[in-house]
């Protein structure tokens, strides 16, 4: 479809807010505690974070949960009963204050959970949510989409994207999918028509620092190269990257007993830890850190495109900035593009 | 349909044999007879098996598509799931989803000679296509299987053992670690590449199965080379820890290969592609 | 820090030790570790008041241990860490060279551990005020209070482990929580399994937790975790006396006096 | 409603509480029958993750008991665990968990009457106090859906 642009004055976000709430909504929202910015339940608008260039975690737990239930088990006297999910029990969501490089890591999520085997559970969740983008303008430097081929103003991954025109500006608003559509219709007269909407001059300046394609080119004879061993000895071997990461879909299958009931429970893991890949007789493919480091960054600019077709990294900067080592992936990247094979 | 991926069918473990120390073989059959219906698999497949509370565990279908009706499994008690495995009883139910992975190209070994090798609890995974292949025997021409373990009670499937043994159109030799045999042991005594160099099967049409153990694999594969198999002749199996079963749990890769979409049956030729990360 | 890169380079060239830990200009405002291994390395270090990153962590980390003798530019909370370390037999003199830094920024090289204990000892663990504050303020509350709290706060953790993974005393090559027979505290991060965590966690450090922060300051999103530890150690101090690391290893929670006074066993 | 019956989990050490607890029976003292006994070699072995076990599988109170100072079977290790309790309850009581529902006692193997007392005690304690819901909600995951915030 095409992408309708809009007018939406900056009073009038506080009403699509209420609308949306009237609409029985459930809208996840940025918020600042600790210093940090987290995707909570909003209950209402005041206090919904504006200000952050980036949330500290992603917000892809709205459709990929740190922890959620697969099924349920009970055991009785005829022997057992197993019931899945019920798909009609995941509550609408709207996904409010997202940056455009959360927004296309949705894309990239969904290629993991969709490649061959398609993924029910987590396709119900994510077509429950409506994308509420909102364009950078403003970076750091741990940003780095366009990198990876986003942008600060990109609407891939948006149901609408709203741009803010100048500092205390009105937004532009971009509808880019039947989804932005429906929700627009909930609240036209908010969504004005207008012949002065600009968005290019405000959106942050983001540099190009390394070119993916090429990336991708030199790690396929990079296996072997002595730099993962030096630039993961630092690493510490915790799972902050991938769990504060938009596109890190490892994750473990735990049982949970009460008795004779219970559940199966799917929930996040990582390929930092130690433990990741150990087989029980005590054998780890992956045994030291180096190995892991590696498979992290070649999953993302090697095995994904190779296998997915799309690339695993949207250049949020999050795991450089959640590292508590300064792992810095932006740096590794551009050193791996300077080296020589 | 299943409600989703993850949904299990529900297997009631209809026998259980004891095989070894620590290793036990269930015989599985389907709870609703329309989940046996629509449920097909090759050999060299696999699934997850889970006890209800306790957990998933990987491994893989050691009966022969041939025999319709039930599968089976065999396991060694080692882990949470396999311990609590190995607590069932006949008539419990116990979970099973699969099949996963790719499968022993079977079909294009017609006319060909079959050389199995296993040492230890690797037989199952093989065991499915020996006895796949038996079913169809006129299809090959000489079967040959060579078994070890570390001791003569490690060995599994003593039975079917047996039954190859007597087999005129099979040639079996087992053989147990130097001081694993008993004082009846007939078979031979040594470590399976050894054994495999004494018994020097032809490489001349040959097909060759290897499963067990790395360091058993690791000192085959020579000795097949210089027999003269190629690598595109030599079958293997790899085992990584999984969750999913089905490439998104992020745990199996071994490079750009997922074990459990693209193995977990290679050739050594696709092995020797690969990085050195299993 | 001229005297530690010209003490570094030295150490090296020598041969005296085969990898030093220090500091370098990370991203941004930030600071990191740098392993110094060859002389020219050495320039990169710096020391600052930024420079609060526990480097005692990496003294028992495989990668890092399996070079060779570490030195390593060690801060009095990291000074502290490692004197706890040698207590419970994870580094000696004959595998690790402290190169102090004193709090006046001063650089003291040790002969051996016991002068690092012997240093350590001038300085007791103090918790600071701003942390006392908070204790006061937890300790002050109902139970029911308390409870809101730690609910409230430990439901953002999603397990990382970062905060395992900073803390230099959480070296074991397998956690508690990482068992599953039997599976003591639930994997996935959820209410009960971030309480369990976080609860355990803290009861493992007691006796041995330093305070050096390293745990909250790696939490991505931060979590006041260290408050957990910070509670035990105070504790520790009223019912058991201030507490040192002491290379005579006579841990906190190892040991007993027949007279321990407590008022709630019936 | 029928009136709430505490579940109580008692860990006991082998040599002296659970020889207590077999004496208050053999001596024929009616006690509450709200208890079920796991017996430890000594308190020494009881570790605090199996208290919040406990609590995780539902129970409303829990005891803890074993020798007196200077009894112990293995000479010192009640004294280790008195060492450890301090400080465990004090860490409960500072994450808010309800330390009134932990009693911990010495009994030894000639208190039957002692023990009966104890656990009289702590279940008309536990049943004023009610079921422990706050930590049955957060055990009780699998009725509960974890998402976001």
């Amino acid at each position: 479809m095409n992408i309708d642009k809009r007018l939406v004055r900056k009073d009038s976000l506080e009403k699509l807010f209420d609308i949306l709430k009237q609409n029985s909504k459930t809208i996840y929202a940025p918020f600042s505690k600790n210093g940090k910015t987290s995707f909570m339940d909003a209950k209402s608008f005041a206090g919904i974070s504006t200000g952050h260039i980036q949330t500290s975690e992603s917000s892809k737990d709205i459709a990929f949960p740190r922890a959620e239930k697969i099924l349920d088990y009970s055991k009785n006297k005829e022997g057992m009963s197993v019931k899945g999910i019920d798909f009609a029990d995941i509550p609408e969501v709207v996904l409010w204050g997202v940056r455009p490089c959360d927004a296309i890591g949705i894309g990239e999520l969904s290629s993991i959970f969709n490649w061959d085997y398609k993924d029910e559970i987590y396709n119900n969740r994510l077509s429950k949510v409506t994308v509420f983008g909102f364009s950078c303008n403003k970076s750091d430097e741990y940003c780095f989409c366009t990198s990876v081929g986003g942008n600060p103003g990109n609407t891939a991954g948006s149901d609408i994207l709203f741009t803010r025109m100048g500092e205390d500006g009105d937004y532009l608003a971009e509808i880019i999918t039947e989804k932005g559509l429906t929700v627009v219709s909930l609240a036209q007269n908010l969504f004005e028509k207008s012949e002065t909407l600009e968005r290019e001059k405000f959106l942050a300046e983001v540099p190009v620092r390394f070119n993916h394609e090429e990336i991708r080119k030199k790690l396929d004879k990079f296996f072997e190269s002595k730099e993962w061993i030096e630039e993961s000895l630092r690493c510490l071997g915790c799972g902050a990257c991938a769990y504060v990461c938009p596109t890190c879909a490892c994750f473990d299958i735990q049982d949970e007993a009460h008795g004779k009931k219970g559940s199966r429970v799917r929930c996040w893991d990582s390929c930092g830890f130690s433990h990741f890949t150990v087989h029980t007789s005590g054998h780890n493919p992956r045994g030291v850190q180096s190995a892991r480091w590696r498979q992290r960054i070649m999953h993302k600019f090697s095995y994904m495109p190779e296998r997915l077709s799309v690339y695993g990294c949207t250049g949020c900067g999050r795991c450089s900035r959640a590292c508590p080592v300064d792992m810095n992936i932006l740096e590794h990247l551009i050193s791996i593009q300077e080296v020589t094979v | 349909m299943m409600d989703n991926l993850y949904m299990p069918y529900l297997m009631r473990i209809d026998r259980i044999t004891y095989e070894a120390p620590g290793v036990k073989t269930f015989m599985l059959k389907f709870v609703n007879e329309a989940d046996q219906e629509k449920f097909s698999y090759k050999a060299g497949q696999f699934g997850e098996y889970s006890v209800y509370g306790v957990g998933e565990s990987t491994f893989c279908i050691a009966s022969p598509p041939t025999r319709k009706g039930y599968i089976e499994c065999t396991f060694r008690q080692t882990g949470k799931v396999t311990n609590a495995l190995s607590d069932c009883e006949e008539g419990s139910i116990i979970g099973f989803r699969g099949p996963y992975g790719n499968v022993f190209p079977i079909e294009e070994w017609k006319g060909k000679n079959l050389l199995f090798i296993a040492g230890g609890i690797a037989l199952p995974p093989m065991r499915c296509v020996i006895w796949n292949a038996l079913d169809l025997r006129d299809n090959f021409k000489d079967v040959t299987i060579i078994y070890g373990a570390r001791t003569v009670k490690d060995l599994v499937y003593k039975d079917e053992l047996k039954d190859w043994e007597l087999r005129k159109d099979v040639k079996l030799v087992t053989t147990v670690d130097p001081d694993g045999e008993s004082p009846d042991w007939k078979g031979e005594i040594g470590f399976v590449p050894t054994i495999v160099e004494k018994i020097a099967p032809s490489s001349k049409g040959t097909i060759a199965i290897v499963c067990g153990p790395p360091v058993m694999i690791k000192y085959t594969f020579p000795v097949l080379a210089k027999l003269g198999f190629t690598d595109e002749s030599i079958y293997t199996t790899l085992e990584n820890r999984m969750k999913c079963g089905f490439g998104k749990c992020g745990r199996c890769n071994v490079g750009k290969v997922y074990v459990c979409k693209d193995g977990p049956v290679f050739t050594l030729a696709q092995l020797k592609e690969l990085p050195d990360e299993y | 820090m001229v005297d530690l890169i010209k003490r570094a380079k030295e150490l090296i060239e020598t041969s005296v030790v085969k990898v030093l830990i220090g500091y370098e200009q990370g991203t941004a405002n930030k600071t990191r570790a740098l392993f110094v291994e060859k002389a020219d390395d050495a320039d990169r270090l710096i020391f600052d008041s930024r420079c609060v990153q526990n480097l005692a962590a990496y003294v028992t980390k495989k990668e890092v241990k399996e070079k060779g003798k570490m030195a390593i530019a060690a801060t009095l909370p990291v000074m502290r860490s490692i004197i706890q370390l040698a207590s419970e037999f994870q580094v000696n003199d004959n595998n690790l060279l402290v190169l102090g830094i004193t709090p006046e920024s001063k650089l003291i090289e040790f002969a051996n551990l016991v002068e690092v204990e012997t240093f350590v000892h001038k300085y007791e663990i103090e918790i600071d005020a701003r942390n006392k504050e908070m204790l006061d303020k937890l300790e002050k509350m109902t139970q029911a209070e308390r409870w809101k709290f730690w609910m409230d706060e430990l439901s953002p953790c999603f397990k990382c482990y970062a905060c395992r993974a900073a803390c230099p005393m959480c070296y074991c090559s397998r956690c508690t929580v990482d068992f599953n027979q039997p599976q003591w505290i639930p994997v996935p991060s959820h209410e009960l399994g971030n309480l369990e965590w976080h609860i355990m966690r803290a009861i493992h450090l007691t006796g041995r937790c330093i305070d050096c922060d390293a745990c909250y300051n790696a939490c991505p999103l931060s979590i006041p975790i260290n408050l957990l530890t910070k509670k035990m150690l105070a504790d520790a101090k009223e019912h058991f006396g201030a507490y040192q690391p002491s290379l005579k290893g006579d841990h906190l929670m190892s040991t007993y006096k027949p007279d321990d006074k407590e008022n709630f066993i019936q | 409603m029928a009136e709430f019956e505490p579940k109580i989990v008692a860990f006991v050490c082998n040599w002296c509480t659970y020889a207590g607890a077999d004496l208050t029976g053999t001596s024929r003292i009616k006690y509450a029958s709200n208890v079920r006994i796991i017996r430890f070699p000594c308190t020494g072995r009881i570790d605090y993750m199996l208290l919040l076990k406990a609590f995780d599988e539902g129970a409303d109170g829990i005891i803890v008991s074993g020798c007196h100072p200077n009894d112990c079977h293995y000479t010192s290790g009640n004294f280790h665990a008195r060492r450890r309790w301090i400080m465990f309850r004090s860490l409960c009581d500072f994450t808010g968990i309800n330390t009134e529902r932990i009693k911990f006692s010495w009994v030894s193997a000639a208190e039957g009457a002692k023990w009966a007392a104890i656990v009289n005690a702590t279940v008309t304690s536990i049943r004023e106090l009610g079921p422990y819901t706050e930590y049955k909600k957060v055990a009780k995951y699998p009725e509960k859906e974890v998402t976001h915030g």
